[in-house]
């Protein structure tokens, strides 16, 4: 069979969603951010939301995001998107509201309007990249950096000793009971891109319930900051980021029930 | 007329919010404006109007919510006290980049840093200078009583959503803690979304297929773009001082003195005026209602039958750089002032007047 | 007329809420009125004061630093403000507590034994309004029917099965008042 | 029986030749060109198109979302 | 001499305070000024002279950090651009209100608000009227080459610790992020905690028996005492315009037009007063070192033989109104700039002269 | 035997530490903050470093702290005595430094300042006055507030609905590596103090052992913002505070090894 | 056998009437005067001085620490 | 003597680089330098650009919009920046990638196949180095001894080794660079 009897219209299976605009992204090669987005707003597309929903980036790489995404956005600044978001759901209740960040941006200057966000059970979505790195500033330490990993701002390695751990701020805020699910997730794998997924989905539908906090991080990659190829940086991801930050479901309602 | 009731210079902030139709209210405890947000938990306009009412954890989240608010086109508030302001620095200049409607008030105490609890003055250059980053300006309206607490709110969110910018209303503590007579005006419907729809097509309200995506957003990475929207700003302040300037003048038609005073100090120079006629003294007050845009032009043209201006400001002399500007360093123009938390009274007023003019 | 008053005293001797229905009634006779507190930083204890007034006019400065009527309720007050009182001016006070007593000679000085006469009542809440019935004793500025609307409009609903005593408190207090 | 044949259609010029692409292809169909596109990109294609199933896990890990999946049934 | 270098503006920032004996440094990664902090981290003074580096959670917090160790009477300094110097605005306060010496250096990009990350100017009311609450002013050094990047660190810390407050650098992106050559004065050792006790006694370094506890602290509840603590802080700032003012003067002698600009915008005014000598026209360029003291006085001796004066600035025109209030507004001022991040070129800034001045 | 006989200089067996300064304090009457100042001054005493302890006050009731306790110290701005404290250990890691912080600037204001300078293992003792309100302003909810209970803020009771739940930040950092010894005392008994007073000891002691955070929640009464007279303040504080913010260790690492 | 006396001195002028003392005395020692100090407060005493023990629960828990506490040996 | 140079491509091609072993090779000849960079926000991709000013006096500013001589690198950078140079000044650039060529008469254009040689040459690190050769062959400013300065100043020293390649780069760019 030849190819151009495979390639047409009614064969179509996959294809990058109507959700996003003309603009090509601006993430560097091989970034998960821009993954991340897609699966985000395929989830819009399926819920057919898009009329509804509001998102608020940050300040990060993925500032950027509300040029990419056909969805009414607001960029708040460094930090303070949970604050932002809280106004907008409190103002429109009946409108779907996320918050997409990094972890410079969640978890160093914004950790109060993270915490007080997720404390007050606010009921919008969180999305968090968690790629260790202020990617955006040319690869600063990031409060979730690991431990020896090096960044500008520690080039010989984070030394815990001077730096501080790593911080989880995820498994913290899971014990917030304002917030109601939370999964840490990746998109950098067909399998992982696939859950990565269904927990957006299910952070989604949770808004629907009023359930308060649904928070989904996904640990990503900065190849940039860390020096590597893509697929290197995939590879080391797995090797030394999975490990201190594994990878599932950390607060399930579902299960709590049981 | 509208009801009429004896309140707290804050009080009336926090009522005016409700009548005006606000959508919400963001706000953080500290003294001598806490009884804003008090008011308006008490009075729950949540279960009336649908307005809602939030304690933030911080001024920072605080402003940060404003901003949120705001984006979605609705009529959003928040207040503080000058080392709260301070701290709302970032985030004035967020909503002045992102071209946001919103109302800010600052009840000014004592600084710089913790300072006093105590009324002054002393951040006018902050407020009307930009004390954020970058080219922007708020338009500033200074009440001097607590009618004007009520009434200013009404018409900051006018300006606010005329202008799409951020209003400061700055107040101080005097009157912010005092009672006296107010009129309040009649209660305004809050917009349905259809009608904020219709009002801010910039709002982001979810998008639906009949337009583009709304971005609301103040960053720029191309600085010829990043310029031009600089130039509309520009262009936005000239307008405002162009439209709505707003001042009053007491007593200035024969003056050949004046006092240029706006706030509490207004209100004390208006007696010292009463003082000084009653002496024979032939003195004025220019009032300068809004702060920024300052009434330039006004007193220019009254400066050419005076023969010195004294700055009165509960603080070291800010406003004064506005009047010599205005005045184009024509005439004379002394500052007086306490500070720090200290009142000046309309005799010490008076006799700065005389001492600097009049030879003692 | 216009009428600036200084009411000074240990916060909790309900200074503020004297002050609040002087302003109040004032309103109910249809005068401007303004009422200017100093707050300070301690939530109880510590000394507080309000300043109010009342005229016929327009109010131009609602800060004033010499006054018409000072109301002195402890001696921390009396030390500050005897001297805030203009020449021909008077100052009612209560002697309890107070070591130091007045000594001006140019304003006319009152005392009012307002303490002891709630303690004898055995309702120490009126304390305020007996020392507020003395002033209006000395200076009838407001009509003590508008002293009872005025009275109706500060305090909240619930509170005003109370009114009947302290239209009493007044009523004592512009008894036992008498100049020194 | 019923083959499942597939076939991908890169965005040439919005390709970035990050590459994660090609270790997601359980068929190992793809590589990098040796020209590069306009952005000076080496761009993503089939180097062995017969191999396609279709089963679009190159598509949903290209961080760009520039592959486009087809997949059509064919009598063996 | 000292040791020649190629270096960043802000590479020779960290540089020199690392040389110049300082204590600490607390920042935040922003664009563009990360370099300071990466330079320090990858120097690692912590293992040489002991210098503390630390990267701080934020702005906020980092200059809070600067707070705790200037009231140690220690040398320590942040930096950050625009958006995070304003979320510094309260620390600040905070620091002149508690008379604590530190330098504070903005790496001024385009705003408002998140802005681009360009060079710009518009940061100079912020940075020379407090745009921190209550009456206080910072002494702020604007350097024009990567040289004085390097130089200004040693002279904030001296000016920071002869006054006891704070200073700011107040540079751009151009000059951070461009290379030249600088030669870079040599180390000074940090002093011993013995020496520190000695030069402030009144730091907070552990109460012993021959002392009373020592407070740092800006808060003075009683008003009259918040208002000699300002009184304090105003003879301060008119001192520091008696003793420390900074200009330069390049070709004034016999110019009959003037620029006045600082930092890059000097710069490129240098070279348009040559452009425009070349043609025969008389311009010399002012050039205010330091924004706050205001070259005041010079400016106005200056101003008798001028005609004009064109401040060049990118931004809107803000010091343009501390010139005119210099000259007295004897001589025509007027503004010429780019701004949002674009920065004009000689050529412009001499034919926006011409046409201001010289009809085209 | 005579009264007279029993008052004698030799017979004194408690008297209050000389490290108060002369200054009478501020605080309203029965207010727990005297009783925690002078705990703390009793240790520093005890342990000889009354020259060698810098304290940060916060903004708060006890922003007046520095005029009472007779050892240096700094104010610092509301909510960031942890990052003052943290520059102030690092430049002199040979002193005692301590922050005393409320649960309005440790918690809510502070939260980044707080979470961070735990997350870094800073070296320093942390003191947390738990009174649930925000006592110097006049009484606003704070994120302590219990539910259903009423501030000036939340007048009708704090509704969790709207408001959020109270934050339990001392199990919060009690969680993060840095943080070595955490534990919830009070001040309203005699044996309450005595706790507290131990507390404090070995949050000194700590110290001298570089071993990171040493946290101290002191749940305390502030019966002006809470309107009721101090002794019933003291049992509210039992029987509504305590069941909330139990007392008693959180964190000890000596358990923690075995 | 010895017993334990004891007794308390009270900083009149610095005590603010709070009443803590009260409930954390054992033997029911204190009580508030009718009196008021300088600042208006009505001020600690000791009611009971023979039930004194010196057992310094009192000065611990106060407030404002301005209770002494003595205490000594008798022979009974 | 005054040089103001522009060198403009895309991120990786050793922009940024080639304009700094410029400069630090001015400092070995005892010249004033400045490198001034664009810098955007991304950090990888895009395009980069910085201007260098080599000169025997005192460089004024340092933010120039005419230069002298301008070095391009893709095709981006030649639309933007052919207009730069000065009537009178010299284009540099590598064909590779180029679909609109230079058209300016009143300046000399010259073109260097960089990136074919250095694949030619198996080293792509090179590259920079060979435009540099090209350049400098045109307009001797900087003495070749310097050059192997100022690259012996700008790389760490663990890269020293990599000095002899450099150095073979630039000395095949000047013999490769020919006038269009
Ligand atoms: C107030 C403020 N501080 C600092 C910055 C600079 N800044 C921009 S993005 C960023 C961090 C980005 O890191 P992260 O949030 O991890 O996002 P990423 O780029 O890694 O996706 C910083 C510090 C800023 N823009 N504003
Ligand atoms: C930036 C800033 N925001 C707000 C305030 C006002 N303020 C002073 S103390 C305080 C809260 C005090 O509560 P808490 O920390 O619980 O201490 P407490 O008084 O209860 O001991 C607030 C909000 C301030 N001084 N500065
Ligand atoms: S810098 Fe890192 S996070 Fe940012 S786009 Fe590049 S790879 Fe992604
Ligand atoms: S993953 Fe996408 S962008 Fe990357 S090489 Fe493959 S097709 Fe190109
Ligand atoms: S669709 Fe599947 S088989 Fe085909 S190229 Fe993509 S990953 Fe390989
Ligand atoms: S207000 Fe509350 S916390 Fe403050 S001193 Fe009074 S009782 Fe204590
Ligand atoms: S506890 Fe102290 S302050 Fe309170 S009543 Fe007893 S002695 Fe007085
Ligand atoms: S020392 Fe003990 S017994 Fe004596 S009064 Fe105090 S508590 Fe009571
Ligand atoms: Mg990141
Ligand atoms: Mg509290």
């Amino acid at each position: 069979m030849d190819i151009k009897d495979i390639i047409k219209p009614e064969n179509i299976v996959y294809q990058k969603t109507k959700l996003f605009t003309e603009k090509p992204l601006s993430y560097c090669p091989g970034c998960g951010h821009g993954t991340a987005h897609r699966m985000l707003l395929e989830v819009l597309e399926e819920m057919n939301i898009q009329d509804k929903t509001v998102g608020i980036a940050p300040v990060g790489c993925s500032v950027l995001a509300y040029e990419f995404l056909d969805i009414d956005m607001q960029q708040a600044a460094h930090g303070r998107a949970p604050a932002v978001a809280t106004a907008v759901k409190r103002l429109m209740p009946d409108k779907f509201v996320f918050t997409y960040q990094g972890d410079g941006d969640l978890a160093a200057i914004g950790t109060a309007e993270t915490i007080h966000a997720c404390n007050r059970g606010e009921n919008f979505t969180m999305i968090f990249i968690n790629n260790g790195i202020y990617g955006m500033t040319g690869g600063q330490m990031a409060p979730t950096t690991l431990p020896g990993m090096r960044a500008s701002t520690c080039p010989f390695g984070r030394d815990t000793e001077i730096m501080g751990n790593p911080l989880k701020i995820t498994e913290l805020l899971a014990q917030l009971p304002g917030v109601y699910y939370v999964t840490r997730q990746a998109v950098h794998t067909p399998n992982a891109v696939r859950k990565t997924k269904k927990a957006l989905r299910i952070a989604f539908e949770n808004q629907k319930l009023k359930k308060g906090i649904s928070f989904v991080e996904i640990v990503s990659n900065c190849n940039s900051g860390w020096k590597m190829t893509p697929n290197q940086s995939n590879k080391w991801m797995e090797d030394n980021m999975f490990p201190f930050y594994p990878l599932g479901d950390i607060k399930v309602p579902q299960l709590e029930k049981v | 007329m509208g009801e009429l009731k004896l309140m707290k210079g804050n009080e009336a902030v926090a009522e005016a919010a409700i009548r005006a139709g606000a959508d919400g209210y963001f706000g953080y405890p500290i003294t001598p404006q806490s009884e804003i947000m008090e008011y308006l938990m008490t009075e729950k306009p949540y279960e009336t109007t649908g307005m809602v009412v939030l304690q933030a954890e911080s001024e920072v989240a605080a402003i940060n919510m404003v901003y949120g608010g705001a984006a979605c086109g609705r009529m959003v508030m928040t207040s503080s006290s000058s080392p709260g302001i301070s701290l709302k620095m970032e985030g004035i200049s967020y909503l002045a980049g992102a071209e946001l409607p919103a109302v800010i008030v600052n009840v000014v105490r004592g600084g710089p840093g913790l300072g006093t609890i105590q009324p002054s003055q002393s951040d006018y250059f902050q407020a009307t200078k930009g004390g954020g980053h970058g080219d922007y300006r708020m338009y500033v309206l200074a009440p001097a009583s607590v009618q004007e607490m009520s009434d200013f709110v009404k018409i900051g969110f006018e300006m606010a959503f005329k202008y799409l910018n951020p209003v400061m209303i700055l107040s101080d503590g005097a009157i912010g803690q005092m009672m006296e007579k107010v009129v309040l005006f009649d209660p305004i419907p809050r917009r349905t979304p259809e009608e904020i729809e219709k009002q801010c097509p910039w709002a982001t309200t979810g998008k639906n297929a009949n337009r583009k995506h709304n971005v609301i957003t103040s960053l720029l990475l191309d600085s010829h773009e990043q310029e031009q929207h600089v130039f509309k700003l520009r262009d936005k302040y000239e307008r405002m001082q162009k439209e709505d300037v707003k001042f009053e003048k007491i007593q200035c038609d024969d003056a050949e003195f004046l006092f240029v005073a706006y706030g509490s100090s207004a209100r004390i120079c208006q007696k010292a005026v009463d003082i000084a006629r009653a002496q024979g003294i032939k003195v004025g007050l220019f009032r300068p209602i809004t702060l920024f845009p300052f009434p330039s032009e006004e007193l220019l043209k009254l400066s050419s039958q005076i023969k010195g201006i004294l700055s009165v400001e509960m603080s070291l002399g800010q406003m004064i750089e506005d009047i010599k500007l205005a005045v184009e360093c024509k005439i004379p123009v002394n500052h007086f002032g306490r500070t720090g938390g200290v009142i000046h009274s309309p005799g010490e007023v008076f006799e700065a007047l005389k001492s600097t003019y009049l030879g003692g | 007329m216009t009428e600036e008053i200084i009411i000074a005293g240990f916060g909790g001797q309900g200074v503020l809420s004297m002050g609040k229905i002087l302003a109040y009634s004032g309103i109910m006779q249809n005068q401007e009125v303004s009422w200017m507190p100093s707050y300070g930083p301690e939530m109880r204890g510590g000394t507080a004061n309000v300043t109010v007034i009342l005229s016929d006019e327009m109010i131009s400065s609602p800060i004033v630093n010499e006054f018409d009527t000072a109301i002195i309720l402890n001696q921390q007050s009396m030390d500050k403000f005897e001297k805030t009182v203009k020449p021909g001016g008077i100052l009612v006070y209560d002697p309890n507590g107070i070591t130091r007593h007045p000594t001006r000679k140019d304003i006319t000085i009152y005392s009012i034994d307002a303490t002891d006469e709630a303690n004898r009542m055995g309702n120490v809440k009126i304390f305020n309004m007996i020392v507020l019935g003395g002033y209006l004793k000395i200076k009838p500025v407001i009509l003590i029917e508008n002293i009872i609307k005025g009275l109706e409009k500060s305090l909240p609903k619930r509170h005003h099965g109370l009114i009947p005593e302290n239209k009493n408190g007044v009523m004592r207090g512009m008894e036992i008042v008498k100049q020194n | 029986m019923a083959k499942v044949k597939g076939a991908i259609v890169v965005d040439i010029e919005k390709c970035k030749g990050c590459s994660v692409c090609i270790p997601a292809c359980p068929q190992e169909v793809i590589l990098l060109a040796k020209e590069v596109n306009g952005k000076g990109y080496q761009y993503a294609y089939m180097e062995k198109p017969d191999a396609c199933t279709g089963c679009v896990n190159c598509a949903i890990v290209c961080p760009d979302g520039v592959i486009t999946v087809y997949r059509t049934k064919v009598e063996a």
